[in-house]
């Protein structure tokens, strides 16, 4: 038995392409205990964000600066009340949040974070990914009809008709994405290295794909891979319901869309399914176009002392997390009532700065690398969803199909058909 | 602008003169409509403010309905007012400027004054069923519609 | 089997997985039938589709398995889900149930079994000899080459088809936009 | 949300009026055109609806999406302002005025204030209407940054609102200071002003006109060159000239479709005929232009509270009027310009120290009526767009 565990350390294969069962669930629980942590801790930045840019505090009172607020949500919304509308349908009604919940937390099986850092290496690794999350729309059209009332059935309607309608501008991007993994074009380095000359559909292939190539997509032929993972980054905000496209649940005369007869826990399943939607598409998008575990500048600023400086950014992160916390210590008023909290946030604070310094540790960095930049640039994505949501008026609901049909899908076809040119001109 | 009016209605404008500054004309019930008609097509006064009515108990043609028409080009306003008795009916000035749907509604509901040609006069306000009209001098001020309200909120009107 | 199977991937109990999910594909089979509510036996539909992509991939066709997945489950069932909840499902719920025809049902049901019972005995010799394509990984390009390969004809073909029922669709609803 | 008593016939008792006979002008019974035409679908904006300023129902006659027409069911805030007009003397109506539009106190005040020294021919000190002119500018700016934050946070736009409210803030703070009210401030009587203006009223003025112009270059910022902004405005809700004046819309709207009127510089009042200030219009009259319209009068206003600030000149704050007022028999008619349109008072007195009749002419009221227009074969996400560019207050709408 023991062997069995130590044998796959030695390999650097993903435990589910090693067959190791026993790895492959400790990998599920580190990913899915990862996320559903990553889901609180956005949950609570992007109402801290949300409020900064709006010029107020946000939450204060739960925990030092409202860390705590998360968790007290959770507690609430486990303690309501879970109420079925009365001549709902129980089972579909039942069923629809966890449809929901499983497709956006299925497809972290194929998310690389790193060479060997991902669940199993599947060799359709993107559209496995695809498939699954065009799986969720199943749950919110049931979740609609289950609420047996006219209008979360009209927002459900809408909402899986504007998942369904830029799955196929999405679709598209990750096409063209794809097709450079194949053609080993001269990237803007002039350097005409490439590989095998056949395209990879697994993730990991992909991003190794990047690093051969010594280029990001992202500037690969350069206007192309860009209008592409625009597109994608597009498609990807009006895959999840946000933001600018967050229509069916904001419409003024729908109420809240599809979830509006949900309560309770139930509810929380919907909004968890969401923030994990969103983290994996993102984390698609990472992937295929932003070199995802790899350090920014891998191949021009290579040599020793650059990886030596790049492997300390996991700690310098999470040191300037330290000082920001000590910052928020001395500022805290002197009052009493706050004695609690700033005793709190000063041991939030040197939590982090001790794995800031573990973090300094040879064997930890190299180990940690990957992890962290996966995750930086993921963080990046979740900023810029609050961003849209601070900034951006709702689309009309004609307007958004009229985006998705009549501007993404064109060019997504126009940047695939050139990409397809350039790769075997050049 | 009077003098020329004056000459095509004669005995129709009883009074023209004007009060602090503000104009405003006195006129037959009969040649009102025909009379904005040429106000606003000849005379330019393409803006009507404002359509309203005062209760007057005691005079026996009780009621004063007042149109204010106010002239772009000429930067000029002017009251046009007619009396009328209790129960008579007005004709309507939806067709001359569409504005007066709703204010010709309102004064319908205030005062009970029936303008006919209005394309559809029932009560603006107040609830449908409310009877009696409040702003005429004889409906006292806390007086309330008693079977409305017990009707339809359930309780004993406040007054 | 086991012996020609690439490293890369292990089997993994396949024989426990096997009947795990033909046995879900019959159960939610016999579900789709039985059900009365239409939209519970779409649901079972869908079931049944993923357990037939699990099936797909233990015989090392992933890239089936990930499109039955896209088309069938993602695509084809949302279209069912939607025409269903459209079409408001009481007036079909209240006509009963018309299983008049068992008898012809009885019969077609046995011929079909004769047929399962000849192929099972006759065994291989109604197919061709050709072993299965174990290399795994690729799996995805060879379908790619068969595709723009050999049948590159009949692909044009499919997607004229797919053409004409787009342009169906949209001049039917023309009149509404 | 939605009355469900409209969509769910099992709950509708006959006590409750019948909503679709609203609809009597509207022919509900029209031909069924095709199969796949969906049929007529009346819903109801119900009084109590997030996106309505106040308490206003509007029935949609739906055809799936598009609007093919409006009822607005108006009348649930009636208070009967100009009934218990006629039971107070003049000087106990004036609070009064500022509950009817109470996003814009201070220019109903001035409205009323002014109507009735027209009937006693008294004239205010020239120090008063300076006083009165910064504070109506000011509640000017207030009733527009108030429509700007609702209107964004209407179409989606979350951020504009905390913006207009933080700066709406120090012009409420202004008010406070000066009548201890923040917003139905009855800042004025009859004759003039009730206060003198504390000492550092100046210096507030000066520090807020110093303070707001980079504010409104931040909401110019956030949504005049917004995608989003624009598809969700540009020709949405349009309203032509000549519709508009038929309609008798006054106010930004009527200006928003190119005619340039404003009664601040037709018929100039207190003390305006001392300042130089234009009059924004826009060209195609739709939600847009509307928009830049009211953008542009914020800035106007700052422009002319400058120049009150600076030129106001010393002396008495009130004139001289008799203790108990009875105004001769007559009958008067003054409007001004107040932020949402011409706001005018029919006064009619019969010597006694109670007005006979008070008339008040409110823009909200006439403006609305232009709604069903603007919104005939909309989408229903616009309705609610051009609820907000209309700029209603249900207190004006149902005195």
């Amino acid at each position: 038995m023991l062997n069995y565990i130590t044998s796959y350390l030695s390999s650097n294969t993903t435990p589910g392409q090693a067959g190791n069962v026993f790895w492959a669930l400790v990998y599920i629980m580190v990913v899915f205990g990862g996320i559903s942590v990553a889901v609180m801790a956005m949950n609570w930045l992007e109402r801290k964000a949300l409020a900064h840019f709006q010029i107020r505090l946000g939450p204060m009172r739960v925990g030092p600066h409202g860390l705590l607020q998360p968790i007290a949500d959770a507690i609430k919304l486990m303690t309501k009340e879970d109420i079925i509308p009365a001549e709902a349908d129980k089972f579909v009604f039942w069923i629809a949040p966890l449809i929901i919940l499983c497709a956006s937390f299925a497809v972290y099986i194929v998310v690389p974070f790193g060479p060997t850092h991902a669940i199993t290496d599947l060799n359709i690794g993107i559209l496995f990914m695809l498939g699954v999350s065009s799986l969720s729309v199943l749950g919110i059209v049931m979740a609609g009809w289950a609420s047996n009332s006219h209008y979360p059935l009209i927002g459900a309607l809408r909402s899986s008709a504007q998942m369904v309608s830029y799955e196929v501008a999405m679709g598209m991007a990750v096409v063209s994405a794809i097709l450079m993994t194949s053609l080993h074009g001269l990237g803007p380095y002039g350097v005409g290295v490439g590989s095998s000359g056949t395209g990879t559909l697994s993730m990991i292939g992909i991003v190794q794909a990047q690093q051969e190539q010594h280029v990001w997509f992202l500037f690969k032929f350069f206007p192309l891979g860009f209008i592409a993972f625009g597109i994608f980054a597009i498609a990807m905000v009006a895959e999840t319901n946000r933001a600018p496209f967050d229509l069916p649940e904001a419409e003024s005369e729908l109420t809240a869309g599809f979830h509006t007869e949900y309560s309770g826990l139930r509810w929380s399943l919907f909004m968890l399914g969401e923030y994990a939607a969103m983290i994996a598409v993102s984390s698609i998008a990472v992937t295929l176009w932003l070199g995802g575990w790899y350090r920014p500048f891998p191949n021009t600023l290579t040599g020793e002392t650059w990886d030596l400086v790049f492997s300390l950014f996991p700690g310098l992160t999470f040191l300037a997390l330290a000082v920001i916390a000590f910052v928020g210590v001395v500022r805290m008023p002197k009052h009493p009532y706050f004695r609690v909290q700033t005793i709190g946030l000063a041991g939030f604070g040197a939590v982090l700065g001790l794995i800031g310094l573990i973090l300094f540790a040879p064997p930890v960095r190299d180990r940690i690398q990957d992890i962290f930049w996966f995750v930086a640039k993921v963080g990046g994505f979740m900023y810029l969803y609050i961003w849209y949501r601070a900034t951006f008026p709702r689309y009309r609901f004609d307007q958004l199909m009229k985006v998705g049909w009549k501007v993404l899908l064109p060019i997504g076809i126009g940047v695939l058909i050139l990409t397809a040119i350039l790769g075997v001109v050049l | 602008m009077v003098g020329k009016l004056k000459g095509q209605y004669g005995s129709g404008i009883r009074e023209a003169n004007t009060y602090l500054g503000q104009n405003y004309m006195i006129v037959e019930p009969s040649i009102v409509s025909e009379l904005l008609r040429i106000l606003r097509d000849g005379e330019q006064f393409d803006y009507c403010v404002d359509i309203t009515a005062v209760h007057y108990p005691e005079r026996e043609k009780q009621f004063d309905v007042i149109w204010i028409l106010y002239s772009f080009a000429r930067n000029e306003r002017i009251r046009v007012k007619i009396m009328i008795a209790d129960g008579e009916s007005v004709p309507s000035a939806v067709s001359v400027w569409a504005t007066a749907n709703w204010l010709e509604r309102e004064v319908f509901d205030m005062f009970g004054i029936r303008f006919d040609g209005h394309p559809d006069l029932k009560r603006i306000l107040l609830p449908d069923g409310w009877k009696g009209h409040p702003l005429r001098k004889d409906y006292g001020i806390i007086q309330q519609d008693q079977e409305w309200v017990q009707a339809n909120l359930g309780i004993e009107s406040g007054q | 089997m086991q012996e020609i199977v690439q490293p890369g991937m292990q089997p993994v109990a396949t024989t426990f997985f096997f009947y795990f999910l033909s046995g879900i594909t019959l159960v939610s089979g016999v579900f789709v039938i039985t059900r009365k509510n239409p939209v519970h036996s779409a649901l079972a539909l869908i079931l049944g589709l993923l357990a037939q992509a699990g099936l797909y991939l233990m015989l090392y066709a992933p890239f089936v398995a990930g499109v039955q997945i896209i088309l069938y489950a993602g695509g084809i069932m949302v279209l069912f889900l939607f025409v269903i909840m459209l079409v408001n499902i009481e007036r079909a719920q209240k006509e009963e149930q018309f299983n008049k025809q068992w008898l012809v049902g009885l019969l077609a049901a046995i011929a079909l079994g004769a047929l399962f019972v000849l192929v099972y005995v006759k065994g291989r010799s109604l197919f061709p000899h050709a072993i299965a394509q174990p290399i795994e990984n690729s799996n995805t390009q060879q379908i790619g080459v068969m595709l723009y390969g050999q049948y590159m004809f009949a692909f044009e073909i499919a997607s004229l088809l797919l053409l004409v029922a787009i342009i169906g669709a949209v001049v039917m609803a023309k009149k509404r936009i | 949300m939605t009355d469900r008593t409209l969509t769910d016939p099992k709950a509708s008792d006959p006590k409750r009026a019948d909503p679709t006979r609203f609809l009597s002008h509207l022919d509900l019974d029209q031909p069924d055109r095709t199969f796949l035409d969906s049929n007529e679908l009346v819903i109801n904006m119900g009084p109590q609806h997030p996106a309505t300023h106040g308490v206003l129902r509007v029935i949609l006659k739906l055809d799936g999406e598009q609007v093919l027409g409006t009822e607005c069911v108006i009348g649930y805030l009636h208070r009967g302002v100009e009934k218990i007009a006629e039971h107070r003397t003049y000087t106990m109506f004036n609070p009064y005025v500022d509950r009817m539009d109470y996003v814009a106190a201070v220019s109903n005040g001035l409205g009323y204030c002014e109507a009735v020294e027209k009937l006693l021919n008294i004239e205010a000190p020239p120090r008063a209407k300076y006083i009165r002119v910064i504070l109506t500018e000011l509640n000017r700016l207030a009733s527009h940054q108030l429509w700007l934050g609702t209107h964004a946070l209407d179409i989606g736009a979350m951020t504009p609102l905390f913006y207009t409210f933080r700066d709406r803030e120090e012009i409420l703070k202004i008010f406070e200071k000066y009548c201890g009210a923040r917003l139905t401030t009855h800042a004025f009587r009859i004759g003039g002003c009730q206060y003198e203006t504390y000492e550092g009223f100046e210096r507030d003025v000066i520090k807020f006109l110093d303070f707001v112009p980079p504010k409104i270059d931040e909401y110019e910022e956030l949504l005049t060159t917004n995608r989003i902004w624009l598809e969700r405005t540009k020709n949405v809700g349009v309203i032509s000239k000549a519709d508009a004046i038929a309609l008798g819309v006054t106010g930004p709207v009527l200006r928003a479709s190119g005619v340039k009127w404003d009664l601040r510089k037709a018929q100039p009042y207190a003390a305006y005929s001392d300042f130089e200030f234009e009059i924004p219009i826009g060209a195609n009259g739709d939600t847009y232009d509307r928009y830049t319209v009211r953008m542009e009068e914020m800035r106007q206003s700052l422009r002319i509270i400058r120049q009150a600030v600076e030129k106001i000149p010393e002396g008495p704050i009130m004139a001289k009027v008799p203790k108990v007022m009875k105004p001769p028999v007559g009958e008067i008619y003054h409007s001004i310009e107040a932020p949402k349109g011409e706001l005018g008072y029919f006064i009619v007195s019969d010597g006694s120290t109670q007005p006979y009749r008070v008339r008040v002419r409110p823009p909200s009221f006439v403006n609305l009526q232009a709604l069903d227009i603007m919104v005939r074969g909309a989408l229903v996400a616009d309705v609610i767009a051009v609820i907000g560019t209309l700029d209603i207050v249900l207190g004006e709408v149902d005195r």
